[in-house]
């Protein structure tokens, strides 16, 4: 949307791309002991962050995989209604398309990707509210 | 905003959505966990909005955005009949899968947006994870659209096989990895549209050859592809909430899915290569005579105003007919009669897990009369009555006692056991799997033939006499 | 341990820290754009791993919780034994200190606390075997 | 080995530990699950070695370390009795904590090997993360100690209540933050080893006041601060395996000590600020004249032989008669005679959660003969014989009848509706919560007064006749 904004991002990039490669050029230079290579990594510097989305994500999984089986199966149509509602999270991509994006047409295909996930995301909650809301008990 | 609490912030917002799918595990704290998920959905946004502040312009188009698709999510949730819902989630996972792809596109036109390099040099990784969550995104959209235009009838049910689909699958599935490969290293726009291409059509044909009636399970299906999306989309974005989300909409679809193919003793993969329950068939012939004991309105109001017990089994047919509140009139009469009512819910009763119970409880009937197969199935013995209303495969004995069956080995409710069985359907014909249902024939047994909600109100009617 | 391996480490380390610094001077350099550091960030570079690890470790309570839960009661006894043993994966600790620590002092402490858990961790899966091993059904 | 793979292979040692508890969940997955857990620390243990690759020394310490451990851990495990499980575990998590300390300790001298700084120059937050783990670490250590000391009887059961020790402990945890707080502005050596003198010494404090029958609840509370601790070095080290390890263990011991509150009825507050429980109280005196009906090892034989269905109920008692061998054979007895014989566990029974399911499995019990107490409790109308076997609390009806009773609203087993219900103890006194339990004194009630296990080889013997 932006030119200077653009350089700006792309000088800022190499930059730091340029460091990132000069850290790990120190990292891996021959002559480095394995101890330090390990108490490098150990302290997490070294590590990509990569490894630890994965590990959340993992994890996501086994509590996804738990949390969905808790769930009682008189409640499984809502569950299908909410779970499509938060999927809907995928709105933090097309926020930043539209918001901060630096070429017209990124942002035309994030305004899609909002309109169409904005209506997910009321849908999705509101009727799962309404469902929700019938359910009900004994003496109230 | 710090980047570092911003990634906290999403966390928060991951948690909260395991938190909303953790309420359901129970009717009351089911709003509470709703509102969990309202609350991590707008942590979500008011992070993205103050990490990456927006431009003027940016943040009206933003606000655009939000009314438009809001307001129509919002008109639709209200106006949408609750039989509709299979066709309403369909429809919501295209919406999700289109997004993914548009966010993908964006991220491709506009890398420096989103952090993960510039144009014509973006990060190998990020290209892998974003092809990745780009060829699920538009399988997802175009499978979802199909599905949905199944199960909204503007489309028939009928399976369509075309020649040679495995053949083109694969290789579909081929020139997608070569597509994706060709993206990293040459990082042409052209490939990524060809991309989304392949995936599209990849999307039609695997859900083209699957039966109308098979439907529900693909749905859950989708629903877990629009997580894997999420996810991989996470990756590239490096957002937690998108990474936690995506696996927990993809375990949740995956076991939805399961819970399904169990419910009806089938194997996904045959669910997968699809031709199965298309047009109801009709009910097989082999010749022999067999009698049907058929009762109207007011046989059916005399035999349950004078029961102990009476177990209402609802089905499809019930969702079909619409007949939930005359059904719930119906309890409550029989109810204020001091009969004892509870309903019987099978796993894969109507359409879509726990269908019915929402239908049931949006006539108010409430939910600690509403039982689980394995909780009430044992009552039947005790029950004067069962009256099964739209249901029928999920009755049939053959799935228990007849090994040549195709539903063979698929838990059914022993209605069969009830004193009298009391059958509302507009025919003889079968249910979705298209088998004949012997207790049609049995001695207990007796037919109320016609649409489930006016033969409910007709017995009503019959109980005030 | 070794003197010109402390120093070796004394000195990657120093230059390591010089690094970082740099890439965070840069990155909270007055003039960069907020798109740019929203960009950095989102991309994961910027954020620290602490706030991947509380991910985890946040994630890894709620698995606890739930696979925890689903132990049955009748092994309760072997559970309480069992996490007692993987309680001791602090045994990396224990060998770092042993393995490559530049002190002595170190060395004696990593040393006994790798005895000690290594009463553990043999201790803690042999029990649970034994214990394991005399649950037995019918018709086998 | 490269820092991200390494730091890989931690994750999935960290997955393999959930693989093990996920186990747990069935007998028959149990032992997979172990088997998880031993690779899982395999691979920790090895990705360790080869990331930080030792000297020819230090593998041979290691070396050295682990066969001087391995050897101590193995003997124990193959000698220790069945019995003496819960002093084992409160044993090992002794161990656990001290390691811990020593760990930091280790990493303060030799910030370095640790990649957290260099001496003198540790980073803040790695202080911190060490504190903490440190002081959990030092609680654990000497808390561990003395439930030890407890279980094993090698110190009196009797809570000891040291006067002001509220004060004091708030004055010791305030001691803590403060030193904290100075050990990461000064970074002194001498400040750390006061942070780990304070802890100990408030281990000490925590723990001697709660009696003897708590410690099960006490060693429950004591795992799950071992896994904090772990946890806490797991930051400092940025070791995912740590991370995950601690927070499993963390939930586990936090859940354990819920189910032992939840089944004793009492909150978790009231058994930690302690005083509860010490030595068996005398039976409350009302001055009402009771009768009991006392029985010989022949008319239980008698008895038994010729009932259609027999359901036993262990508890601690059993388990220091160690008559589970003994019992075992007079079920087989009775099941040749054709009796139907089951075993019923309550939550709480015996001294540890799932305590006398291990003892059962033991002396070669099927375990699908032993059913919880949901399960089984409604079966005990239809028993002729309920014989209890060193149990009292679990079986006493004031927690489900008497409102003024300390254990009212504790769930317990119904034997008092079984047509007989035999007692094996050794008088008429009260069991842990030092209750007259009124059943002894029931028509239906037949006292056994001995051994359990000589009692129990009496009956054996009976039936031979
Ligand atoms: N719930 C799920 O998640 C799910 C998912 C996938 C597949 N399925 C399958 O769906 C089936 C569900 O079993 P079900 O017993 O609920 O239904 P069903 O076996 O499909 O039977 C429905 C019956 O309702 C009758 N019916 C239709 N419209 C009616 C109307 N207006 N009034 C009265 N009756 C009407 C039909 O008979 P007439 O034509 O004679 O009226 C039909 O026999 C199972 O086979 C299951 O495997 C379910
Ligand atoms: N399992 C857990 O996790 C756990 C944790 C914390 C607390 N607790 C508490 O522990 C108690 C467990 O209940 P319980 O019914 O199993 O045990 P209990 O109520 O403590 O009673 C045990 C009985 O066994 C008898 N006994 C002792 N030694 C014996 C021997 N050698 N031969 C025969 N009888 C003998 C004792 O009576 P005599 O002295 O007359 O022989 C005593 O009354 C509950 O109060 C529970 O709250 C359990």
């Amino acid at each position: 949307m932006d030119q200077t904004l653009q350089k700006a991002l792309d000088q800022l990039d190499q930059a730091s791309a340029a460091v990132r490669l000069a850290v790990q050029n120190l990292a891996t230079a021959p002559g480095t002991e394995a101890a330090g290579d390990a108490a490098h990594a150990l302290s997490g510097g070294a590590i990509d962050p990569f490894v630890f989305r994965f590990a959340i994500f993992v994890l996501a999984i086994f509590v996804g995989y738990y949390v969905v089986w808790s769930v009682t199966p008189a409640l499984h149509t809502p569950l299908m209604a909410v779970t499509n509602a938060i999927s809907s999270v995928i709105v933090v991509g097309a926020l930043l398309a539209v918001g901060i994006s630096a070429s017209g047409i990124a942002t035309g295909f994030g305004f899609v990707a909002l309109m169409l996930v904005s209506v997910n995301i009321f849908g999705g909650f509101l009727v799962t509210q309404r469902m929700l809301a019938m359910y009900k008990k004994k003496d109230k | 905003m710090n980047a570092n609490f911003a990634s906290f912030l999403y966390l928060v917002s991951g948690i909260l959505f395991i938190l909303a799918l953790r309420g359901l595990s129970h009717p009351t704290t089911s709003r509470q966990g709703n509102l969990y998920g309202m609350i991590g959905m707008g942590i979500a946004i008011a992070t993205t909005l103050a990490l990456a502040v927006p431009s003027a312009g940016g943040f009206g188009l933003i606000v655009l955005g939000l009314l438009i698709g809001g307001s129509v999510g919002a008109v639709t949730a209200r106006r949408i009949a609750m039989t509709s819902m299979p066709q309403l989630v369909a429809a919501f996972h295209s919406l999700v899968g289109l997004a993914a792809v548009m966010v993908a596109a964006a991220a491709i036109y506009a890398p420096e947006s989103f952090g993960i390099g510039t144009v014509a040099d973006i990060h190998a990784q990020a290209l892998i994870e974003m092809s990745l969550g780009v060829a699920i995104g538009a399988i997802t959209f175009t499978g979802s659209v199909i599905a949905f235009l199944k199960l909204d009838g503007r489309m028939s049910g009928k399976p369509i096989m075309i020649g040679g689909r495995h053949f083109i699958n694969i290789a579909l599935g081929v020139a997608l990895v070569v597509l994706i490969v060709l993206l990293v290293t040459t990082e042409s726009k052209l490939v990524f549209w060809l991309i989304v291409a392949a995936s599209l059509v990849l999307g039609v044909l695997l859900i083209i050859p699957i039966g109308g009636a098979d439907m529900p399970v693909v749905v859950s299906m989708l629903n877990s592809y629009s997580g894997w999306a999420a996810a991989a989309l996470g990756f590239t974005l490096g957002n937690l909430a998108l990474i936690i989300t995506g696996a927990l909409v993809g375990s949740s679809g995956a076991i939805l899915s399961y819970i399904m193919c169990k419910g009806m003793n089938r194997s996904f993969i045959s669910v997968i290569l699809g031709g199965f329950g298309g047009e109801t068939a009709a009910a097989t012939d082999d010749g022999i005579e067999r009698t049907v004991k058929q009762g109207s309105a007011d046989d059916a109001a005399y035999l349950m105003m004078n029961a102990q017990k009476v177990i209402i089994v609802p089905g499809y047919g019930m969702a079909v007919a619409q007949a939930q509140h005359a059904l719930r009139e119906m309890a409550d009469k029989l109810k204020a009669n001091g009969v004892d009512v509870k309903y019987a819910i099978h796993p894969v009763a109507g359409r879509m897990p726990g269908h019915m119970n929402v239908l049931l409880a949006e006539a108010n009937v409430l939910y600690d009369e509403v039982f689980e197969l394995e909780d009430i199935n044992s009552e039947f013995a005790q029950a004067d009555v069962a009256y099964v209303i739209g249901a029928n495969d999920v009755t049939n004995p053959s799935a228990r006692d007849d090994k040549s069956s195709p539903i063979y080995g698929m838990p059914i409710l022993d209605v069969d056991k009830a004193r009298t069985c009391l059958f509302v359907k507009r025919s003889l014909g079968s249910g979705y799997a298209g088998i004949d249902n012997t207790l049609f024939y049995k001695d207990g047994t007796m037919m109320l033939l016609g649409d489930a909600k006016k033969m409910t109100e007709e017995i009503v009617k019959a109980m005030d006499h």
